[in-house]
């Protein structure tokens, strides 16, 4: 019985943990299918968190799910703009969002919460246990009882694919991140879906942001974020870039996670950094195994 | 029903086009021809609305003689349908041939009901193709095929084609031809853009010809002949360098028995048996995808092909011009010089200013035109940049020289000027593998014709007739 | 001897952070102190963020440069990087909080933190109905190494047969890493949390909250309010007042370089614990704690890490 | 992911943009400051006596920090050149820091003349050796190296934060940090009173080097083919594009792990958790603002360093928090990227 609690634990730690990740990762899938390569989503990520928590605060924890949204957007079509309207080198803007926004987020947690931060008092999201399916061993926990953006991320696994692979939009987007003069020449507008869809992606950043503040952490501190932005990234990579395989590969971050705390609290003559290293090992050997040869959109980042 | 009135366009110091008027009626296969640069791809583009004129109109009028312009907004779309398929592809390689018809058809719909209406449609034009297969897997034909069935989707009044046969083989090109006049006689009117000859005189209406931007002729394909377009053409028919009886020396290229692994998996090509002498040109007629690319590449030791089986010698330093100059040839960025240099350079420290002037000769003896060795390489046209690359391969005097389709695109001038090149090749004493998706090329260049079909070799008597070579490209029994 | 010049015309102070100043503990804390010398003292005060040993270096020589008359170097981590720097610039006093030793003018504040956690860790021996405690720190920083080894010393007097775990996350700024290293413990059985890893440590709190019977103890702050009904107590580090000593004695010219330490006899650590809590405490508790808090002051009682220097 | 490549005959004009964009970085960062309500004049005042104020801020503050960014920014440039991204320096730099903290910890009575050499030889093998992961990855399973690289990063940090608590700690053993490096393990100073060591001229020399390769060598024409024309180069040039490719990631990885055992050996002098600040990201932005190309490394080295500097200056003197300083450099490299940009299309001529 005690043996279940734990592995029950376990796999809702992995999907609380993969949440975010797998938000980020989802709308960075729609970016890349762009044939943009935003590494600007830790920045917009941090301004998801730190505008949830200032809108949770003001107008309760729906209204810091849509503070972040819009945060996101706006950081995203900042990078947009000069990446892809200004056709700057998405490496270098994307880097310089993030550093901008590290400051920014910094500057604007200390002007609202003062030196000393927000505490612990911002309204959250409880975890919305599913009645009946809560009740399964294990998936229960894992799948069924969880914050409301959980459920979100794994309805956006479904909306993203569908968007992508079921519309007009998705299909323009994607030729967009193939071949930009072959869209262009079938007439598709690349600029504009490609902002859209890093603009969107941005959207996805702002939520995976909200996520560690609501229904998480319930309080910003300053780079909270802490690297997610580009493992979200690596996660794309590892999901083939589809919002299902980046669902999978968030899940594997996740799990590998809460199992590198697991690790390191129950005590062992193993260096701890070995756990710390786990997640990014296991990556590695994923990318070898099952991804290898698999290329992004052709046109990415060009 | 399309109307172009004194169209001028420039790009920077070229002027593409010099007060071109051009039209086509319904019902009509109007034919524009001109060497490579002659404007022919820009008046199609302006006409298609995917560039802006300098000066000029541009007017597609409907049977109900809607006025149109190309950039107008949507609210007046023209009823008018006009559709362009464009001298480079433009489908996207990973997606599947039925969304690339959806895409540039406007389509809406997705998964099954998108294969029912990609299958209806390609059933409706006529030109087979897997709806379902995705395009990097289809071959240089069914590409070229996509292209016009993307194009006859939207169902269109107007079709633009620049040069759609270009990488079709025989047959191929005479169903193409077929189903343009099928389309003119339904009403439609057909721009049609090629540089050979024979198909203008058998799908034409009129013709016009372009030098140098300007009209040199517009009139009747009936009352035209081949050497009265060649002249508005380029001012002169390029004269054909006599052919030079060769005595084939020792074998540099024997192969016996031998079996290749396809560069995209599948069942080995071969088994293959031939050879190759010294001096002589031996051309290999196939359509793409039936085993020729490995064989030339092996010959040329690209170490992408493996072999499974059987011998391969080739004796003596090997030279290889690539079919694609864009990706395999030329690296556009680069100067001339650089691009001359590929592979050419064995000291461990590079003299730029001895290249360079190396170079310079070459450019000269060559006769590659439109820039200097310090000339970035994107500078040159197509043509040019073919010149450069035979200079590359063949200023090292190789014993064995393979080429693929080494005059695809090229006018009737770069043309002659590569065949030349060929020719004087072999008769310095190397072994000349050609192969040419024109048949026409090859039995006029050749010596010895070989016809490879399904990954082997067919044999065809000496001096088949072009009927018999083309069925046995295509597999069919040779009698 | 004295060897500190007469106060110059302008007193300046400057402090040099290893990472940001709203990590609301050891850096925030130092900031806060700073704030202090400037409004009790009337200097002039500037701060620099400095997060790796080649910015700190420059940052400490470029303060003395400016003639600054005392700058704090905020970390064990400016011991080395002061002694290069003060050889060139004796007229500056370089005070290393958690430094090693004195050289020269540059001047170690020793914290013994491990005082306050022992006491901390009696009381989780004493609270724990598991017999599990555990420890999340930010990473294994000598100070936090030693916090942690002063808590588990503290609830093994309290519970012999205590079980103790230990997770470093690798930074400071991941609250959501820190709370699920707690609830890892957690389900693991443990239900004394104690932490040293500045704003990472929030997710601590978040976790507790969310957890009946599991309680926390807070770290360089008096941290209660931050979970409401689990927070048993905090080992509190009073920077601000260590800042100011120093700095009133430079100010007042009757500094001598030394080694200054605190501990629980300072005030400068303390272990405070949460009134409304203390109910909970089982009878006997809160005199074991204060005995030993008196054999501490008195030097009965030395609660020393494997590692001190 | 490929970056276009230089064209040919455009130095002094990329000089000029470089330059141009800078001062409108510096325009932008005026207007920000303005709005965040600090004192501008005093701010950029800091700025610059930050950076260039005095002999000391010049030598000591800016070209410090400008020798790890161009060591860097060398190393990203060399892989770029045939078309790799190496994401993956900061663990490459941790891993030189690394290995040349045990090696200047282990040279015992040896003159510098030896030491120095197996000290930042055992950092370039490291870096080399970080980087076979990657390398072996994409040859054998054709992984693409902007993720491995990434990756490891982490795994590097894991490693060093490994390596100072366990078999490279101090001998007391109490802090996480190596010992301090034999004082003939330590590159020698270039000016009295000063920070500047001789890692500055090493990374100048790095340069140099890589220019003449580039530019004259049968090897760096052979990379520049494979960066800008994969196929071309096997097809055309008989380049065996995977191998050289391998060799010259691999020589990229034993820059930044050069860059890391020139920080070990001339600044911090012990292997320690926080050594680079960033410096493989800071250094990728060099690289491309120095539109890969040497010389312009250099230069956009120099200017980051400078602005490093100078952001310095302006928490010391004006006040302004670090956390405005972030924002206020990547209002500088925004502006930059997109004047830099701007100025090459027009210069190109096409849209
Ligand atoms: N995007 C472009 N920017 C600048 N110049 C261009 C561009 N595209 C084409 N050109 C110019 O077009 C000329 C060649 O174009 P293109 O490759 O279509 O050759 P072509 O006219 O078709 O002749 P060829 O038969 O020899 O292929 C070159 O001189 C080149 O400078
Ligand atoms: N985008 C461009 N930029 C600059 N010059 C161009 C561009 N496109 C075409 N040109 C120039 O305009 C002229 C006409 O080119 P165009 O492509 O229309 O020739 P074409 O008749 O289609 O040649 P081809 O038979 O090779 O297809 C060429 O000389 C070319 O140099
Ligand atoms: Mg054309
Ligand atoms: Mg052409």
């Amino acid at each position: 019985m005690i043996e279940l609690a734990l592995i029950s634990g376990f796999a809702a730690a992995s999907v609380r943990v993969a949440t975010p990740l797998l938000l980020a990762a989802i709308g960075e899938t729609i970016t890349e299918k762009s044939g943009v390569l935003n590494l600007g989503i830790e920045g917009a990520m941090l301004a998801g968190a730190l505008a949830a928590a200032v809108g949770a605060i003001s107008l309760g924890p729906l209204g810091g799910v849509a503070f972040a949204v819009a945060a996101g957007m706006a950081t995203s079509a900042i990078f947009a703009a000069v990446a892809v309207g200004a056709r700057a080198d998405q490496i270098i803007t994307g880097t310089a969002v993030t550093l901008g926004m590290t400051g920014l987020t910094g500057l604007g947690a200390r002007l609202a919460f003062g030196d000393a931060g927000a505490g612990l008092t911002i309204p959250t999201l409880p975890v919305l246990p599913i009645p009946g399916l809560a009740a399964i061993p294990v998936i229960g926990p894992a799948f069924f009882s969880q914050s409301v953006m959980s459920y979100v991320a794994f309805a956006a696994i479904a909306w993203a694919t569908w968007l992508l692979f079921r519309t007009r939009w998705g299909l323009e987007v994607r030729a967009a991140g193939e071949s930009a003069a072959a869209a262009r020449a079938m007439g598709v507008p690349v600029t504009r879906r490609r902002v859209v869809a890093t603009v969107i992606g941005g959207a996805f950043a702002g939520l995976a942001g909200a996520t560690l503040v609501l229904s998480q952490v319930g309080t910003f501190t300053e780079k909270m974020t802490a690297g997610r932005g580009f493992i979200a990234i690596a996660i794309v990579v590892l999901g083939r870039w589809h919002p299902i395989g980046a669902g999978l590969a968030a899940l594997l971050f996740g799990a590998a996670t809460a199992l590198q705390y697991t690790f390191q609290a129950s005590g062992s003559a193993v260096p701890y950094q070995l756990f710390q290293a786990l997640p990014y090992l296991l990556a590695l050997a994923v990318l070898a195994v099952a991804v290898g040869r698999e290329k992004g959109p052709a046109g990415l980042a060009k | 029903m399309l109307t172009l009135s004194h169209i001028s366009k420039s790009f920077g110091a070229t002027l593409a086009l010099d007060d071109v008027s051009f039209d086509a009626a319904a019902g009509e296969v109007h034919a524009l021809l001109g060497e490579n640069g002659a404007g022919k791809s820009t008046l199609v583009a302006i006409a298609a609305g995917r560039m802006p004129a300098d000066r000029g109109e541009s007017r597609v009028v409907s049977r109900e003689r809607t006025p149109y312009s190309p950039d107008t907004s949507d609210d007046s779309r023209p009823t008018t349908r006009l559709s362009l398929v464009a001298q480079h592809f433009t489908s996207i390689p990973a997606f599947t041939v039925a969304e690339n018809i959806a895409l540039a058809a406007g389509w809406q719909e997705s998964g099954k009901a998108l294969g029912v209406r990609a299958r209806e449609t390609i059933a409706r034009i006529g030109l087979p193709l897997d709806a379902e297969a995705v395009v990097e897997t289809l071959s240089v034909q069914l590409r070229q095929r996509l292209e016009i069935v993307k194009a006859m989707a939207s169902d269109p009044q107007i079709l633009l084609l620049d040069e759609p046969t270009a990488v079709l083989a025989p047959r191929e090109v005479t169903e193409l031809l077929a189903m343009v006049r099928a389309f003119a006689a339904r009403g439609g009117a057909v721009v049609f853009i090629s540089h050979k000859l024979p198909e203008v005189f058998a799908v034409a209406d009129r013709v016009t010809v372009l030098r140098q931007g300007r009209v040199t002729l517009t009139g009747r394909v009936a009352e035209q002949t081949p050497r009265s377009l060649a002249l508005a053409m380029i001012g002169e028919a390029p004269a054909q360098p006599e052919r030079v009886a060769v005595t084939p020396g020792g074998t540099r290229v024997h192969a016996d028995g031998l079996l290749l692994r396809p560069e995209r998996g599948g069942t080995p090509v071969g088994p293959i048996t031939m050879e190759c002498m010294a001096g002589e040109i031996v051309g290999i007629a196939a359509i793409e995808g039936n085993g020729q690319r490995e064989l030339l590449r092996a010959m040329a030791g690209l170490p992408e092909i493996t072999r499974v089986d059987g011998t391969l010698r080739v004796s003596g330093a090997v030279g290889f011009v690539p079919e694609d100059r864009t990706t395999e040839g030329i690296i556009p960025e680069f100067s001339l010089t650089e691009n001359f240099v590929l592979g050419r350079v064995r000291e461990r420290w590079m003299d730029w200013g001895l290249l360079a002037a190396d170079c310079d000769l070459a450019l000269a003896e060559y006769d590659v035109r439109g820039g200097n060795a310090a000339s970035a390489a994107s500078a040159l046209s197509g043509g040019n940049q073919q010149k450069l690359i035979f200079a590359r391969v063949l200023s090292r005097q190789p014993d064995v020289l393979v080429a693929e389709d080494p005059t695809r695109g090229l006018d009737l001038h770069a043309a002659a000027a590569i065949h030349a090149r060929l020719r004087s090749a072999a008769a310095n004493g190397a072994a000349v593998i050609v192969h040419s998706s024109d048949l026409d090329e090859i039995l006029d260049l050749a010596d010895r014709v070989l016809v490879m079909a399904n990954g082997k070799l067919v044999t065809v008597p000496a001096g088949a007739s072009r009927d018999v070579v083309g069925d046995a490209m295509l597999g069919l029994p040779t009698p | 001897g004295s060897e500190t010049s007469a106060p110059p015309a302008a007193f300046r102070v400057a402090l040099v952070t290893p990472g940001s100043i709203a990590d609301a503990a050891w850096n925030a804390g130092a900031y806060s102190g700073l704030q202090q010398v400037r409004d009790s003292l009337g200097a002039t005060v500037s701060h620099i963020e400095a997060r790796t040993p080649a910015d700190q270096e420059e940052a400490l020589r470029s303060y003395a440069a400016e003639g600054y008359t005392i700058v704090f170097g905020h970390g064990y981590e400016f011991q080395q990087p002061a002694e290069r720097a003060a050889a060139e610039f004796p007229k500056t006093i370089f005070v290393i909080t958690s430094g090693q030793e004195v050289v020269g003018n540059v001047v170690p504040l020793i914290f013994r933190i491990h005082e306050a956690t022992y006491l901390a860790g009696m009381v989780a021996g004493a609270l724990t109905k598991t017999g599990k405690i555990g420890f999340v720190g930010g990473m294994e920083l000598p100070p936090i190494v030693l916090g942690y080894e002063g808590w588990l010393q503290g609830a093994r007097a309290t519970r012999p047969d205590i079980e103790s775990r230990v997770t470093y996350l690798g930074n400071f700024d991941d609250a959501a890493a820190g709370k699920e290293a707690a609830l890892a413990m957690i389900r693991l059985g443990v239900d004394q949390l104690h932490h040293n890893a500045d704003a990472a440590a929030i997710g601590l709190f978040g976790a507790a909250k969310e957890q009946a019977n599991v309680y926390v103890y807070g770290a360089n702050a008096d941290q209660s309010a931050l979970a409401p009904g689990h927070v048993v107590g905090s080992a509190v580090l009073e920077l601000p007042r260590a800042l100011l000593l120093i700095a009133r004695e430079v100010q007042e010219n009757r500094f001598t370089p030394r080694v200054e330490s605190f501990g629980l006899e300072s005030g400068v650590i303390a272990f405070v614990a949460n009134p409304e809590l203390q109910n909970r405490w089982p009878t006997g508790l809160a005199e074991r704690v204060q005995a030993a808090r008196d054999s501490i002051i008195t030097g009965t009682l030395i609660v020393a890490g494997t590692k001190t220097p | 992911m490929r970056l276009a490549p230089p064209s040919s005959n455009s130095r002094w004009r990329d000089v000029g943009v470089t330059a141009g964009a800078f001062g409108l970085g510096l325009l932008f960062l005026a207007l920000f400051l303005l709005v965040a309500g600090f004192d501008v004049p005093l701010a950029l005042g800091a700025l610059w006596r930050g950076a260039f104020g005095s002999w000391y801020a010049l030598t000591s503050a800016t070209l410090v920090r400008a020798t790890p960014l161009i060591l860097l920014g060398l190393a990203f440039t060399l892989g770029s050149r045939g078309g790799a991204l190496n994401i993956g320096m900061e663990g490459q730099f941790a891993l030189g820091a690394m290995a040349a903290a045990w090696m200047g910890t282990h040279t015992g009575a040896l003159p510098g003349v030896v030491a120095l050499p197996m000290v930042l030889g055992a950092g370039m093998a490291a870096g080399a050796l970080w980087m076979a992961v990657p390398v072996l990855l994409r040859l054998r399973f054709g992984v693409t190296e902007v993720i491995s690289t990434l990756l490891l990063n982490f795994v590097a940090e894991a490693a060093v934060s490994y390596a100072v608590t366990g078999p490279l700690q101090e001998p007391s053993g109490i802090y996480p940090q190596s010992a301090s490096l034999t004082m003939a393990a330590r590159l020698p100073k270039l000016l009295p009173m000063s920070r500047l060591h001789l890692g500055l001229l090493i990374a100048f020399a790095v340069a140099v080097v890589m220019a003449v390769v580039l530019k004259r060598s049968r090897w760096g024409f052979e990379l520049r083919a494979v960066g800008a024309g994969p196929r071309v180069a096997e097809v055309s040039g008989r380049i065996r594009a995977g191998r050289l490719l391998a060799v010259a990631l691999l020589i990229s990885g034993a820059l930044a792990g050069l860059g890391g055992a020139v920080e070990v050996s001339g600044v911090s002098y012990a292997l320690y958790l926080n050594l680079s600040p960033g410096f493989g990201f800071t250094a990728i932005a060099v690289a491309l603002l120095g539109r890969l190309r040497p010389g312009g490394v250099v230069v956009a080295g120099l200017l980051f360093g400078a602005l490093e500097a100078g952001a310095g200056g302006m928490q010391r003197d004006a006040a302004i928090p670090a956390v405005a300083v972030q924002v206020v450099q990547a209002v500088v490299i925004l502006t930059m990227v997109v004047a830099a940009n701007s100025g090459q299309r027009t210069a190109n001529g096409n849209d």
